[in-house]
């Protein structure tokens, strides 16, 4: 077992860096800034990133990628994620609907979808939990009824990252009423014009995610992808994307998390640069180090598992939990911390850390909640019964 | 009867509980449009302003554990009232004879003990604790701060000298029971709330509290705040009664209180999932409120750590 | 709301005070003793109880007891408990059996089986687990089948403490295989002349447990409780007995484990006698104080609601699981502060603060698990749906 | 392949797996007669003496994760074998040659590195370390000890002059590392034998394991268990790389592999009921073994803070 770079690898690092290095030299500090300045410089990034041809990097060759693997994309992210880049405006594209569709979409569906992704003028968005249904995918309500060359989609959807810049829609629908839960689900590649899209407001101000309501939303046969019926199967395609794209970035952002925590008890004099001080402190920070370095061991195991040919297992589920549990708790300390408890939010930085403390609250929340990630342990690790 | 509420304090909580349960101004009021004075604001200060005021204050010979109980109601249902921190105020000078205008309720006060100053502009007058004794300032100079949650505002505030100092007595500690009863009422509050989502929420064909996993951290939840509840009531008999152990007691049920409403609301935001962490949902109100009470009058974690060395000391000393 | 003695309460405590300073000097510290020691010790407390007319204490005077209420019995066990006396080795026929047969006897099985408790020549155990009915004690197979005259038991019993003492046995049975899970159940006042004991040996090391084998042990008609069929109602009166018997003692044990770990911490330096030293030990004692106290607290107030007529409501497995955990958490850190992480057993003291850690292992198992008295929480506290 | 087994890891893995599993003398052996050597610890010595030992040391190109990885197929079963011992002896003095006849396991060696030494009365030397460097010696005097584990006797040592010392190197690391792997496997089998449980206990009508309040406990083990793993691997690459965060993944190897080891077996009794608090339950076996291995070549939480304080100190270098 070998934790190093292969040559290859090495390589390319440094052509990442390099690019890195000088694409991002007028990015400002993205921590600093407003949910709108986020999203300008997101928008910005992800032009560079078609531009200098990165968008597909993991993509076939054939289909306008790179051909690289998800580990180059991992070592792509990471450079990215510890030089603080921006987040792309087109993650769900570039990383959900291009490998889904080239995975089930046929020739033409590949050929009408694909290019906008590359090219950067068309954005994606993911349609598929809805209000009533959370942990329970399977249980969503979206009808699409069969209409004459395609489907009239009634319905609403929630936690879309990204809607109000998406232009198409990975959408989950009923096709089928009388079909059991996973056997009545398609899914489509749907175009946004008609969506009304409603920004959610989250608990620490902004408005990452947006509910999405369809009414009579059509959808030709010629957008149906894998096939009437087959929807959970492709669903399930995309999620394992979403999953193994975890260990991307996850791991940076939990030493991120906890470099924060420590220079607030710098800052404050609870620790000194000699690592002395308050021993509650270290102890706490001791064992924060040692699961956010686990998420980063892991990743790369999960990585290395990917390129020798595996699927992502249901260890991520542990990498997802620790990872939580890291962000939780160092962002939660970081605002104890702070002067007056964290809670004068004009204060110097307080703001940045009380946002950072609720955003995290969603952590073991989004993705799969925490109670979901521990029962694909039970079930998927340890062989125990289903307990949902 | 021994270790039980009195009738009085069960119609206390019930009177209270009934003020409040129609009240328009909230939580969600003040973080819409900034903190305004609900209507039950003027009936508290009026009308339940002698609760745990010590007859040496001025007061009847009501227990402070009455106030307790009161003020618990009141943080249960997130009320914006300045009548806690006015209460807290009271508490703080109850060592000595108060302006017949305090206890009326006329003349509002609100504790200025450390950087987190609440209703400081929505109050008349600020109980100081100095070295020498406490008493009522006026504020020179207010600046609103931005609090994180909106419905206890909180200021910078510049103290003229205040107008005489008398005996602090154990009007501190009594001052930090109010939060720690507030607190409690949060915590109970977010359980409430969340428990009600566990009995309505429907996931994979079954109500998500029938789930273990969802069930057991409202358990949990619900031992921390009896725990801190039980803690508060005590160190309010003991305070009352001039027990050796007082000191540690009000420590204990700070810290305790702190950590339960804390755990509670975010539990409370855990188990209603994605609505969980929207603004329009109603459990991040819980949290806001917890997170200023648990940092009010010394945070939680510094009690607690209090409550260690008090105990070591004590171990120390009988051994 | 007051935390008092009232004036008769206090004049009983006095008395309860001299009482036990008297009996209490020639008994030695039963921590320091061999579980033989403690045992011998047990049998000549009970002796002295009896004859010092307490072993009755709140039973009704017309059944030869002192007639006043749990109340004074929780002051009787609080003072003994804080002088560290000796466990009385008939607690379950003076708390337990005592009780339930006053409750639920006929006068006959009254006056047959209470005077053996207060003379104190008949011991009395408690057979309700079995080993395949742990937290589901309803599901029990010990089957009873009529016979002229009484009914022949046969089946196997575990958990049972002082079976090996004992001569009566609090037996349930099944006698009616045909009958729903709780109704086919009966109450019998068994004698244990033909059980057969076999001593379970604890992890660590103590023999405080036993298993009991019945083969065709003759149990006479005029010895059920409460009537053929009624032993689950029966049984949940003797439980309701133990929960409240809990606030007796609970408190006293939890508040000696910090005091215990405290010592620890003294000697070795940990912190000093001003509360100075390890932040990280301060820290986690303040929290073991606040969950000590509140359980004394809560047993206070319990025991105040019983008084003013209630019974131990489900609050009671709140206490149960703060008591498990402070007395896990200290006697845990105990060892883990001794010197070579307190695996050298012949180290000083070593010994003993190991049996209490692996001894405190049993506490969320024994007297309804950790996930059990979450569960009693959830559903009567939390008023959610039954999730078992 | 970066960041995967090697073939020869998971042969290696096997080989010692069906080496141990038919095994007759265990950890239970030891608590009921005291320890005797098992029938797998002379080829253990013999076969396995070469695993992870560094060439300058005479050994044959193997990376330290291959022993990691054979210790850690002991802990899963608790083989009572001396072959971690010696091969953390061995390790402590791989940064010099070492004699042949250790390296072939007739010369049997055990750390002597703090007041907790291991089968002292079972081998042959004690490899020491000392301010200077490391080295061999002999014991003058071995008294035995009550161990919690009596399948992994400790001594009180009186040690004779080293015979010379050599740099110690990244040695007591390594050495650290070997009983990190063993703690792994601990838990591993903790897990495992908890699963099982979880599996085929009824309760109420279903089988435990189908509660969640069962099933998430031991979720959070194997998360615990699966990062201690993935840090210990990672540390052993690390050393065995000159990597400059070598000192602070030991640590955080050491740390997380005691937590993990005493937290399983902990759940595992706990999953067990009643059963898991007898002597005659297996789970008690991983708690003596995992709160021993915890304790020994430094604690789980002393090398918990050392991470902290390395983790502060390059936090504030760095910035």
């Amino acid at each position: 077992m070998d934790f190093d770079d292969s040559d290859t690898d090495l390589a390319f690092r440094r052509e990442v860096r390099d690019w890195l290095d000088e694409a991002l030299r007028d990015v400002p500090d993205q921590e600093d800034l407003s949910q709108e300045q986020r999203e300008h410089w997101s928008r910005v990034w992800q032009d560079r990133l078609c531009a200098g041809n990165w968008a597909g990097l993991s993509w076939p060759a054939e289909h306008g990628g790179r051909g690289l693997d998800s580990f180059a994309q991992a070592i792509f992210n990471e450079e990215a994620a510890v030089r603080g880049a921006p987040y792309p405006l087109n993650g769900v594209g570039m990383m959900l609907a291009g490998p889904t569709i080239i995975a089930h979409g046929t020739r033409e569906q590949q050929a009408r979808h694909l290019p906008g992704i590359l090219r950067g003028d068309e954005y994606w968005c993911q349609g598929f939990s809805e209000p009533g249904s959370g942990s329970d995918l399977a249980s969503l309500r979206t009808a699409a009824t069969k209409v004459d060359g395609g489907w009239l989609v009634n319905g609403s959807k929630i936690w879309t990252s990204n809607a109000h810049n998406a232009s198409k829609c990975l959408l989950l629908a009923r096709t089928d009423a009388a079909a059991p839960k996973h056997q009545g689900i398609s899914y489509l590649l749907a175009p946004m014009d008609r969506f009304t899209v409603r920004s959610l407001v989250m608990i620490n101000g902004d408005t990452e995610f947006n509910e999405m309501f369809l009414d009579d939303v059509f959808v030709p046969d010629e957008d149906v992808l894998g096939g009437v019926g087959n929807g959970w199967k492709v669903a399930l395609t995309t999620l394992a994307f979403e999953r193994g794209s975890m260990a991307l970035n996850l791991w940076v952002w939990a030493r991120q998390a906890v470099d924060r925590v420590i220079d607030v008890a710098l800052e404050r004099g609870v620790v000194d640069g000699d690592g002395g001080g308050d021993t509650a402190f270290l102890d706490t920070v001791g064992q924060l180090q040692c699961d956010a370095e686990a998420v980063r061991i892991g990743s790369m195991r999960m990585l290395g598992e990917a390129r020798a040919g595996g699927v992502p297992g249901p260890e991520t589920s542990a990498l997802k939990s620790l990872w939580a549990g890291v962000v939780q708790q160092a962002n939660r300390l970081a605002v104890q911390l702070d002067d007056g408890g964290g809670v004068l939010l004009d204060g110097p930085g307080a703001a940045a850390r009380m946002r950072r403390y609720l955003r995290a609250r969603a952590h073991t929340i989004e993705g799969g909640t925490e109670e979901v990630q521990k029962s694909i342990l039970a079930e998927r690790v340890l062989h125990l019964p289903r307990s949902r | 009867m021994r270790a039980t509420f009195t009738q009085e304090q069960l119609e206390i909580a019930k009177t209270v509980r009934s003020l409040v349960e129609g009240e328009g101004v909230t939580a969600r009021t003040a973080l819409d449009d900034g903190w305004r004075a609900p209507a039950c604001d003027g009936p508290l200060l009026r009308d339940f302003g002698l609760l745990g005021v010590p007859e040496r204050a001025g007061g009847i010979g009501s227990d402070l554990i009455d106030l307790l109980v009161a003020v618990e109601v009141l943080g249960e249902h997130l009320v914006p009232s300045r009548f806690p921190a006015h209460a807290a105020a009271v508490q703080l000078l109850s060592a000595a004879p108060l302006p017949e205008d305090v206890l009326s309720g006329e003349r509002v006060l609100t504790p200025a003990m450390d950087a987190l100053v609440r209703f400081a502009a929505q109050a008349d007058g600020l109980a100081v604790h100095r070295p020498d004794g406490v008493g009522i300032a006026v504020a020179e100079a207010v600046v609103a701060r931005q609090s994180l949650d909106p419905s206890v505002p909180l200021s910078d505030v510049t103290l003229a000298a205040p107008e005489a100092l008398t005996p602090a007595g154990t009007g501190p500690w009594r001052a930090v029971l109010v939060v720690a009863a507030e607190l409690c009422g949060v915590a109970q509050g977010a359980i409430d709330l969340a428990a009600e989502q566990a009995r309505t929420r429907e996931q994979f064909g079954r109500v998500i509290g029938s789930y273990q996993g969802v069930a057991f951290q409202l358990a949990e939840a619900a031992t921390a705040r009896k725990a801190a509840w039980d803690l508060t009531l005590y160190a309010g008999w003991a305070v009352d009664n001039d027990r050796p152990d007082a000191q540690l007691q009000v420590h204990a049920a700070k810290a305790a209180a702190g950590r339960a409403a804390v755990f509670a609301a975010e539990r409370c935001i855990q188990v209603h999932g994605g609505m969980g962490i929207t603004m329009e949902a109603d459990p991040h109100l819980f949290l806001r409120r917890a997170l200023v009470l648990d940092a009010v009058l010394g945070s939680g974690a510094a009690h607690r750590r209090r409550v260690g060395a008090l105990r070591v000391q004590a171990r120390s000393a009988s051994s």
